[in-house]
């Protein structure tokens, strides 16, 4: 069926955004360096690994793998990361309830999980948090949703790059770059770049799909 | 990277199995990263957790022992416990008289904290958080993230610690911890940046003549980077915001004056020399002082002031008797 | 070079004045460079008086106070002081029971001492002395100089502060001292080089990886320079040569893992956490436990491992009260 | 007269002595860097500072000077140098308690010093000390003492420098050093090297002299 997403296609994105973590690992910590204390890359890769390790077996069900993914990152992390990209996913869950996931009910769910990092996080989009790649995302995803996955992904994937590159000039008024003040300014910000990692995932999972 | 370590991944666990063999009156929960006193809560005493990102040794482990805290929730290095850990530190010394979370204000620690406290409600245990914001070298506002907790966090965990060890309820320590809290401003500069072992290498390089004023203990740089300056010099740049930031007149206070774990004491004794006439010029009547390591973000050379103004039931909880790794006198 | 200093030739000065003011029960004789504790020796309680080079604090000035010494004199930055300043600190501390002179076995600790020895004998203070060398990085001779000094001086200081307290007279508190001083072995490795703030820079240099075994606390070179290797390794290095050292089996100890000065506590955990195992396996029966910065070389990343065979006595007076600024517990 | 000294020449001597220490102040540390603990220049410049202001107004006599010399030597310099040194001087003292202080008494003051140092510090010489310079330098002031100041302070100090030379390959015995063993060959010692500026000193303060 070419406008619904399998359990496994759910699993293999979230092993893709592990790899990604991997690959980026230096970086987001480089990043995180910068304006930070450090540890991006390895909260996240941390966490990732251990999200992988409980999705053996997989879950029965798209809710359940979503909660399993977020409890992990929650329990896995720490960090300012672990809590947000924890309710992201814990989110999702409920959002998927029916076992036909299609490219709105994706977006639907992407939509609850990223709420509910705000009502965590209370971050605006321009105060230089992943809020600043996830926000744009999911406009971009429902604008493009009725095309299908690939396309939504792909016009989430691009958004979400936009606005990750977006937050370099952007003075951090959340999280730990916040006590920078104005030399903050002129950095990227390491959880908007992993989330545009977790978008590019994907994007690069359902090229295949409808 | 100089450190003694085997695989930087193993830091924390490791340190841990350290602590545990050292400290035969601690109990470490290696699983959950959970230091706690050996012997359980006494019954009806309140119990005071902290916690947070590890890598400011001796500060919290260091600080659990009778008069002080009863468990801390160490997290990897620099990063905050997850709720996990917390609810297991939580749930292991409460006795029914209730557990107040002492939690430093970065979004991690307390989003994990909150995370950990309804859980612990949800569990049946009675939760009151007190959030430490004393940096003063963070502008504060209601549309940041606020200041970060530093070093009053010690004197926060010494005086509730001392409040609850004479038997007092859950809401009078919370309410003192509070009070403590605000009473508290601090303000750092490091010489030097630490290494993340995980990231094995300095977090920020740093010319040789220059130096970071405004950091915190996570090895984010400060808020402004200047020329290395004599400590006379650099004696002011931590007084002169603390007092201004104070406003009113301090008068009778508690000052920490704490290396950041690569400056040794006699740099530091050197550097309060310089900070004593300051504050005394200030108008603040500094009743106790401590002088050493206690609140340290990894190797990092440099130091941390805090001055806490404080009144005749902080001082005399103070004086209170305290038996832990980190910080041990009798009345 | 990256300190808190004003001049490089003022720092020992101007950190006394920091202890002076941070410290109201200690009197520092700014001009003798002496620490004494505020309160004048008891009648008939023998005076324990010791000192050294400074850059190792808390020694000895830390270690001044009820329980430990009397008295330390200061030298310049790891110079011994000079026969006058010992000699200062001797007569500021008898009560006419005698002193008790506890010196680190380094030429110039020991010639300085032994002037002031004459000196105060001569002035009708009763003095004996006792010559801490428990350095096993050094092969001992009668053709050379003999041991180092280093970490076993802090235990001989706690246990004999003890004894002088209880009233036992000068022959005693001397015996009790060498007995302690023969009891213990010391090992030290450094990471990094210190800077001596008048030298403006590193002592030695040492390549990213590469560290040095077998260090005293002067900042000179070890025994011997390896490729930087893992804390379970450095264990190892430390614990084998002392134990070979005992030669017997060791049993009841007091040990004690002092940072030198730029290795922050979350290390001295870890690599206690690697120590202990090592000791346990070769008959080391830990009693007491000290993991800290006790004896330091300025700002060197590094550590010094040492275990004093302990008897019951020892371990007495070792838990007896002690109030200073750097050892602190009650019975 | 040529063949006898005055204070005023004793007192330039000292004053030149201080001079080329300060002169290789950075030399002298940097040479206790290698096989101590980086301090030798700083100890022997404070000392000297001392003795110098200490002998404002100048001694009436040879024997006060050397005791003023010494004892200041003791009080403020500290360290293995600091009564070595001082004991050199303080023993020089009372072997010139005439006015008429020529080439033999001189050496005789020396040797006297020097035993002194020897007495306290129980070196010989190979040790890698002060010693391995005083020690030929005495042998040689003594054997051209007869051809005046002059010709034994040349010799002399030609001697401490070969003396102090030789303690290159050396493995110390005494001192600081010897608590690196093996590791203390290959490198000169620093107190030999502080005592052949102390006997060129002399040489050039007495250069003018018979
Ligand atoms: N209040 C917030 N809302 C949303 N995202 C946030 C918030 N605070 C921090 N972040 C994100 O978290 C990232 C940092 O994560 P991480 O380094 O893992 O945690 P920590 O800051 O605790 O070390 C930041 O780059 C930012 O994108
Ligand atoms: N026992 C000794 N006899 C003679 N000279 C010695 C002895 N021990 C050390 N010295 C000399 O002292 C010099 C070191 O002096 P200095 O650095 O000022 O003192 P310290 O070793 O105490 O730091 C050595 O280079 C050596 O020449
Ligand atoms: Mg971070
Ligand atoms: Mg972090
Ligand atoms: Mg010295
Ligand atoms: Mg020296």
């Amino acid at each position: 069926m070419s406008d619904a997403v399998s359990i496994d296609d759910l699993v293999a994105w979230i092993r893709a955004f592990r790899d990604a973590v991997h690959r980026h690992k230096d970086e987001l910590t480089r990043l995180d360096s910068e304006i930070g204390d450090a540890d991006h890359g390895s909260n996240m890769a941390r966490g990732l690994d251990a999200v992988v390790a409980a999705l053996n077996p997989a879950p029965a069900s798209a809710s359940e793998l979503f909660k399993t993914v977020g409890m992990t990152l929650v329990s896995s992390v720490g960090g300012a990361s672990g809590p947000l990209y924890g309710t992201l996913f814990l989110r999702m869950g409920p959002a998927l309830a029916s076992d036909e996931v299609d490219a709105e009910t994706l977006g639907a769910a992407l939509r609850a999980g990223v709420d509910g990092v705000i009502a965590r996080g209370k971050a605006e989009p321009g105060d230089k948090t992943m809020i600043d790649a996830l926000s744009p995302a999911l406009d971009a995803w429902d604008a493009a949703a009725s095309e299908g996955f690939a396309a939504a992904a792909r016009a989430a994937a691009e958004a979400a790059a936009r606005g990750r590159d977006a937050t370099e000039p952007l003075v951090a008024r959340k999280g730990r770059a916040s006590y920078l003040g104005e030399r903050s300014a002129g950095h990227l910000d390491p959880g908007a770049t992993s989330a545009t990692l977790l978008l590019e995932a994907l994007r690069d999972t359902l090229a295949g799909t409808g | 990277m100089k450190k003694f370590v085997n695989d930087p991944d193993d830091v924390l666990a490791e340190a841990l199995r350290g602590i545990a063999v050292a400290h035969p009156d601690l109990r470490v929960d290696a699983e959950n990263r959970v230091i706690s006193r050996a012997e359980p809560t006494r019954a009806g005493k309140v119990a005071l957790v902290s916690g947070g990102g590890s890598g400011h040794e001796p500060l919290h482990g260091g600080f659990v022992g009778r008069g002080m805290l009863d468990a801390a929730a160490a997290g990897e290095v620099f990063t905050s416990p997850t709720p996990d850990q917390v609810l297991a530190a939580t749930q292991a010394v409460d006795s029914g008289a209730g557990v107040l979370h002492i939690v430093k204000n970065y979004t991690g620690d307390v989003l994990n904290f909150e995370m950990a406290a309804e859980l612990a409600e949800a569990a049946g245990v009675r939760v009151e958080s007190v959030v430490v914001a004393d940096d003063v070298a963070v502008q504060d506002s209601t549309w940041t993230a606020g200041r970060r907790g530093t070093g009053t966090t010690v004197v926060v965990e010494k005086i509730a610690g001392a409040l609850a060890e004479e038997g007092a309820d859950l809401a009078a320590v919370a309410e003192l911890a509070r009070r403590v809290s605000g009473a508290g401003r601090s303000m750092g500069v490091a010489l030097t940046s630490c290494t993340v072992p995980a990231a094995g290498r300095p977090t920020f390089e740093l010319p040789d003549d220059e130096m970071e004023v405004g950091v915190g203990i996570h090895g984010e740089p400060g808020r402004s980077r200047v020329k290395l300056a004599s400590a006379r010099e650099i004696a002011k740049l931590m007084v002169d915001p603390i007092v201004h930031d104070f406003g009113d007149p301090v008068g009778p206070a508690i000052v920490l004056l704490s290396g950041l774990g690569g400056t040794p004491l006699i740099e530091q004794y050197l550097l309060y020399g310089e900070i004593a006439p300051l504050l005394a010029d200030a108008g603040v009547d500094v009743q106790r002082v401590l002088i050493g390591d206690y609140i340290t973000s990894l190797d990092m050379a440099g130091a941390s002031l805090t001055v806490v103004k404080a009144d005749d039931e902080m001082l005399r909880l103070w004086d209170a008797p305290v038996v832990t790794a980190g910080l041990r006198w009798s009345a």
